[in-house]
């Protein structure tokens, strides 16, 4: 397990915010971040190798248990805040008819 | 008793669930009464602070401090925590008139107040990112509460920006615990102690500070701010610019008091940051003719100017100051935003150069309006003079620092003579608009300003136990420095901004496009990265 | 055989580097969606071999059935151009089939931009009166009402000033001397 | 170009530090695995130490966890309603329909679907799962429901209503400790040694309300997602 590649899907999601023109398409950039960071803290979770985090009689070397209770948070948290943009995003674009980011900034404005 | 910090994040949150299920217009008394039970439980609670960590701890499951989630208050939480109550105290006395058809308004309100205590109050990192996260969610959904095309725009904008920063956070703390084996901030401070400076410390340090920066809107990761705070309703205005941005800053006291051990020079560079921030929000606030706009951009300059006093964490002095003009902008900054919200709402726009003739038609309005101006501009006996000296007196020695002072105070008096023109002028309004409440908020605003401005050493430091620098107020030389800096932006804005040239119609039409802003955010990561790594 | 599961752990790796570089980078949303939810599947399967089997199902379950399905919604919503027919005769239905002058006109400027054209003609939104025609535009996501001027026998689209594909329409009803464009304009005030 | 070079060029210089700070990391690491194999299984009950960190260690964040998902339903269902009075506005276009074969699939998926989530949801103790993961499975059967039917009529003002009084619910159950251990946010029942059965009653429980409370949440989205401008 490699921290290196994981941490390669989150600047991929960087790169892919800061170059993209709409707005579905910065979400999706978000959604990839953020999968990333998840897998990032399981996998520094289970550096040094071990097994799933359920008691069961022997108790042996086990993965993290506590980065695992936290990105299920963090899923939870995310859906949302996925769920919450894509709403804003329909709304957007019933009001400006487009869901280009520099179309919309710019209606509206500087007349 | 010990248990008071839960009950003040857990009442509003029922109230709030309590309001939403029931979704009947006569309970909405009960978030007033809700909030009553919260000063008189936080009264409580400051007579028995004793300012010690180990007393005000509070382990929930009463777990290993190393795994559970522990709620800590110090000196600056517990003040942080008065004047959340007291900024809640005013927007729902203002809203209420108005919201009382709208269970869902108080839902979210209430529910907003419940977090950012929980936030004021949390002793674990990971705990701060969920509250952080509830607080963006919150927050867009109260921007985007008036259901118009801007408010979508700026409330997504928000969202988005902030979930990024918030990634970055989350981030950090991958790094933080899989160091230290904890998120416990406390914990995590002794063991950054133990260590030396070593890299992976250093890069969370600046992945913690960038979520930081777009969080309390510094330059250059301002973006979101004048969008969302010029669009939202007047009294959501007031509480983001007046307290809910200063959650970012309170990040930064803590995480800056959790890398105290680890031999980070950050004091020049955020010092420098915060000017930035100071100049640039004065300057893009000249040349907006949008009062609601105006106002937020003097948000993010105002925001420089703590930071400026935050930086210094080790000189007491500068940081009580930075402290200080937390809770003076809170106030005046809530004061204007609502005073605005009033006159717009009276002459259904929101153009500086439209408005005239407010002091024939709301002379109430305009007197508190008129002494959150003197605040805003740190004219003496006004509260916003206080911190301004302080921090002045803390840099006097070093030219530059301060004549970025004296400037910013230009700009903004330039700004605010601009914006004080709506007094002037015949009447145009006929109709007399009744709304006792809004006044009533106004006028305690108003008479906290000038209260703190006045007594501020009595209430900072017999209260809360600060110790404040004297200043002499009434001196010739104040007043001369003020006259000095209005008539100088007189002047500036007679002939500069007045006739609006070519360079500040620029300027107004810049607005920064997403991508932009993050790409700004890259940037703005390596610059932290280059200071606080390499460096 | 720890090996196996080493290479194939990397062999997800790179597959979920490649796909999020496909996804940061390719045009057509449709796609997109289809790759996220692969993507998603994918991290799944990385998260069993980090022995995170509870992250594994809330992200099997969340991520690859809700979320996709949120975005399959909100990019068809994002396709389409609704239309509210008040007129209520052969401008938009002649012979009980969209083949109205109003009708082909719409659907010429929808294929134009690749949107689709929805008509609507429900009886309860159509009852709105006049003076919250604005109203309904802002607050639901109808970008045209079409309705008729009874004296001048003029039909008039209305929709929002905000709104760019207006001012497209604006323009291609030049030549059409039955249709006139109105335009809301955004109420500029406070509260 | 010239711009997406230099961000290529910072992004690859973050990754360079990263990789520095990851050989920092190499020398310093450490977690809290040990404490949780020793005592985590002992002290909370419940055999899957996922579960014993959500629903007792962490509880206060699980709260405002399932609180955000409270939030963001009725901020979507503010965003989405208007005052407009309508309802299911028929569209003449909209003509959508399921296939048949996927329509019989889904009938058959459905109820396994149903009754997998709620086996997580009850198991989420011993096994793998949870409340939140449960939830999310349930919510997705019933997302098949929508398949099979796409003219379905929900209620959503009464999904959310009940969605908050779970919510009120699971905070008064996690704060029930109060009276038994003298603290917020943990297990209602006293610390047994031995056996704690007692203990997995709170979790089964906990978990339960949890898993609907995040099912009801999910399925008021993803309605509030299809009913949006209809």
């Amino acid at each position: 397990m490699d921290p290196m590649l994981t941490f390669l899907v989150i600047l991929i999601g960087m790169y892919g915010l800061s170059t993209s023109k709409n707005i579905i398409k910065s979400v999706f950039s978000v959604t990839i971040i953020e999968s990333g960071v998840i897998l990032l803290f399981l996998n520094l979770g289970n550096w040094r190798g071990g097994s799933i985090p359920i008691i069961n009689g022997a108790a042996d070397i086990i993965a993290d248990p506590l980065p695992q209770a936290l990105m299920i948070t963090t899923i939870v948290i995310g859906s949302t805040v996925t769920a919450l943009a894509l709403m804003l995003c329909i709304k957007v674009f019933h009001h400006y008819g487009t869901v280009e980011w520099r179309e919309i900034l710019r209606r509206g404005e500087g007349k | 008793m010990h248990f008071i910090p839960v009950y003040l994040i857990f009442i509003p949150v029922l109230t709030a669930l309590f309001l939403y299920v029931v979704k009947s217009r006569h309970m909405n008394w009960l978030a007033l009464v809700a909030q009553a039970l919260m000063t008189v439980l936080l009264v409580l609670y400051y007579r028995a602070f004793s300012g010690n960590y180990e007393d005000t701890m509070i382990v929930l499951g009463g777990w290993n401090e190393w795994i559970g989630i522990s709620l800590v208050n110090d000196e600056i939480s517990v003040s942080f925590m008065f004047l959340s109550v007291f900024s809640w105290w005013m927007v729902l006395i203002y809203t209420f008139e108005k919201g009382n058809t709208n269970h869902n308004f108080l839902f979210f309100l209430m529910f907003l107040q419940g977090v950012f205590l929980g936030l004021l109050q949390t002793n674990d990192l990971f705990n701060m990112f969920v509250f952080m996260e509830l607080i963006t969610i919150l927050v867009t959904i109260l921007i985007a509460f008036k259901k118009t095309g801007d408010a979508y725009r700026a409330g997504l904008f928000y969202l988005l920006i902030s979930k990024v920063a918030m990634m970055m956070f989350l981030l950090s703390i991958i790094l933080v615990y899989n160091s230290f084996g904890t998120i416990n901030i406390l914990l995590v401070r002794d063991a950054i102690a133990a260590t030396d400076s070593l890299t992976v410390v250093r890069f969370s340090y600046a992945l913690f500070m960038v979520a930081v920066m777009v969080k309390s809107a510094f330059v250059p990761l301002y973006a979101w701010l004048p969008r969302a705070h010029g669009v939202a309703q007047s009294g959501i205005s007031a509480l983001l610019s007046g307290l809910v941005v200063k959650g970012g800053l309170y990040l930064f006291i803590r995480l800056n008091q959790m890398y105290e051990f680890a031999n980070l020079n950050y004091t020049d560079f955020f010092y420098w940051i915060g000017a930035l921030t100071a100049v640039v929000g004065v300057m893009f606030a000249l040349s907006q003719k949008d009062m609601k706009q105006i106002l937020a951009y003097h948000t993010i300059s105002q925001i420089g100017i703590v930071m400026m006093g935050l930086s210094k964490l080790h000189d007491p002095d500068m940081f009580i100051g930075g402290f200080l003009h937390i809770f003076n902008h809170a106030l005046f900054k809530s004061l204007l935003f609502l005073g605005a919200g009033v006159i717009i709402s009276a002459y259904r726009t929101k153009k500086v150069t439209d408005i005239r003739g407010v002091m024939r038609t709301m002379p109430f309005v305009s007197i508190f309006m008129i002494v959150g101006m003197l605040s805003i501009t740190g004219a003496p006996f006004f509260n916003g003079f206080i911190s301004k000296a302080i921090i002045k007196y803390g840099v006097i020695d070093s030219g530059v620092r301060y004549w970025i002072l004296f400037i910013v105070n230009i700009g903004t008096a330039t700004s605010f003579i601009k914006m004080s023109q709506i007094f002037f002028g015949p009447k145009t309004m006929t109709i007399r608009i009744r709304k006792p409440l809004k006044n009533l908020t106004l006028m305690s605003l108003a008479f906290a300003c000038v209260m703190l401005g006045n007594f501020y050493i009595p209430i900072s430091e017999g209260f809360f136990g600060f110790q404040v620098r004297t200043i002499d107020i009434g001196t010739w030389a104040n007043f001369f420095d003020y006259f000095l800096a209005l008539s100088i932006g007189y002047v500036f804005y007679r002939f500069v901004i007045a006739p609006d040239p070519k360079a500040v119609r620029y300027i107004r039409e810049h607005k920064m496009t997403f991508q932009q802003a993050n790409y700004l955010f890259v940037v703005m990561i390596i610059v932290l990265l280059t200071v606080f790594v390499w460096w | 055989m720890p090996d196996m599961l080493e290479i194939t752990a990397y062999a997800l790796q790179v597959l979920l580097i490649i796909m999020a570089i496909a996804i940061v980078t390719h045009k057509n949303t449709g796609t997109i969606i289809v790759l996220i939810a692969v993507f998603s599947l994918v991290t799944a399967s990385l998260y069993v071999i980090n022995k995170a089997p509870d992250v594994a199902i809330a992200e099997v379950a969340i991520g690859s059935a809700i979320i996709p399905l949120i975005y399959v919604i909100s990019i068809s919503r994002q396709r389409e151009f609704i239309v509210l027919d008040k007129a209520m005769d052969d401008f938009i239905i002649s012979d009980d089939a969209f083949t109205g002058v109003g009708y082909i006109f719409l659907k010429r400027f929808t294929d134009f931009y690749h949107l689709e054209l929805n008509i609507s003609n429900d009886v309860r939104l159509c009852s709105v009166g006049r003076g919250r025609e604005q109203k309904l535009c802002e607050e639901t996501n109808v970008d045209l009402i079409v309705s008729k001027d009874e004296e001048t026998g003029k039909y008039l689209l209305k929709g929002k000033e905000s709104n760019i594909l207006m001012h497209k329409l604006k323009q291609m009803a030049r030549d059409y001397d039955a249709i006139e464009v109105i335009t809301f304009k955004d109420r500029d005030f406070g509260d | 170009m010239i711009r997406q070079g230099i961000l290529i060029v910072m992004l690859l210089a973050i990754f360079a530090v990263f990789i520095v700070s990851l050989s920092d990391l190499d020398q310093l690491y450490q977690t809290s695995a040990d404490y949780f194999r020793e005592y985590g299984a002992e002290q909370t009950g419940s055999n899957n130490l996922v579960t014993a960190i959500l629903l007792d260690y962490r509880l206060f964040d699980s709260l405002f966890e399932a609180g955000i998902l409270l939030i963001a339903v009725s901020g979507i269902i503010w965003i989405s309603k208007h005052d407009i009075e309508e309802k299911n506005a028929r569209f003449m276009l909209d003509k959508f329909k399921t296939p048949d074969l996927f329509v019989t699939f889904s009938r058959l998926v459905y109820p396994l679907m149903l009754a997998f989530g709620f086996y997580i949801i009850v198991n989420g103790h011993v096994s793998p799962g949870g409340g939140f993961q449960g939830g999310a499975i349930v919510a997705t059967a019933i997302l098949i429901l929508y398949y099979i039917d796409a003219e379905k009529e929900t209620n959503i003002g009464m999904i959310v209503t009940v969605e908050k009084f779970l919510y009120l619910t699971i905070l008064i159950i996690a704060s029930l400790s109060i009276f038994t251990r003298g603290t917020f946010f943990t297990n209602v029942f006293p610390y047994d040694t031995h056996g704690g059965s007692n203990q997995a009653i709170y979790l089964v429980t906990l978990n339960i309300l949890v898993g609907f409370k995040v099912a009801l949440g999910l399925w008021a989205i993803f309605t509030a997602f299809l009913k949006e401008g209809r």
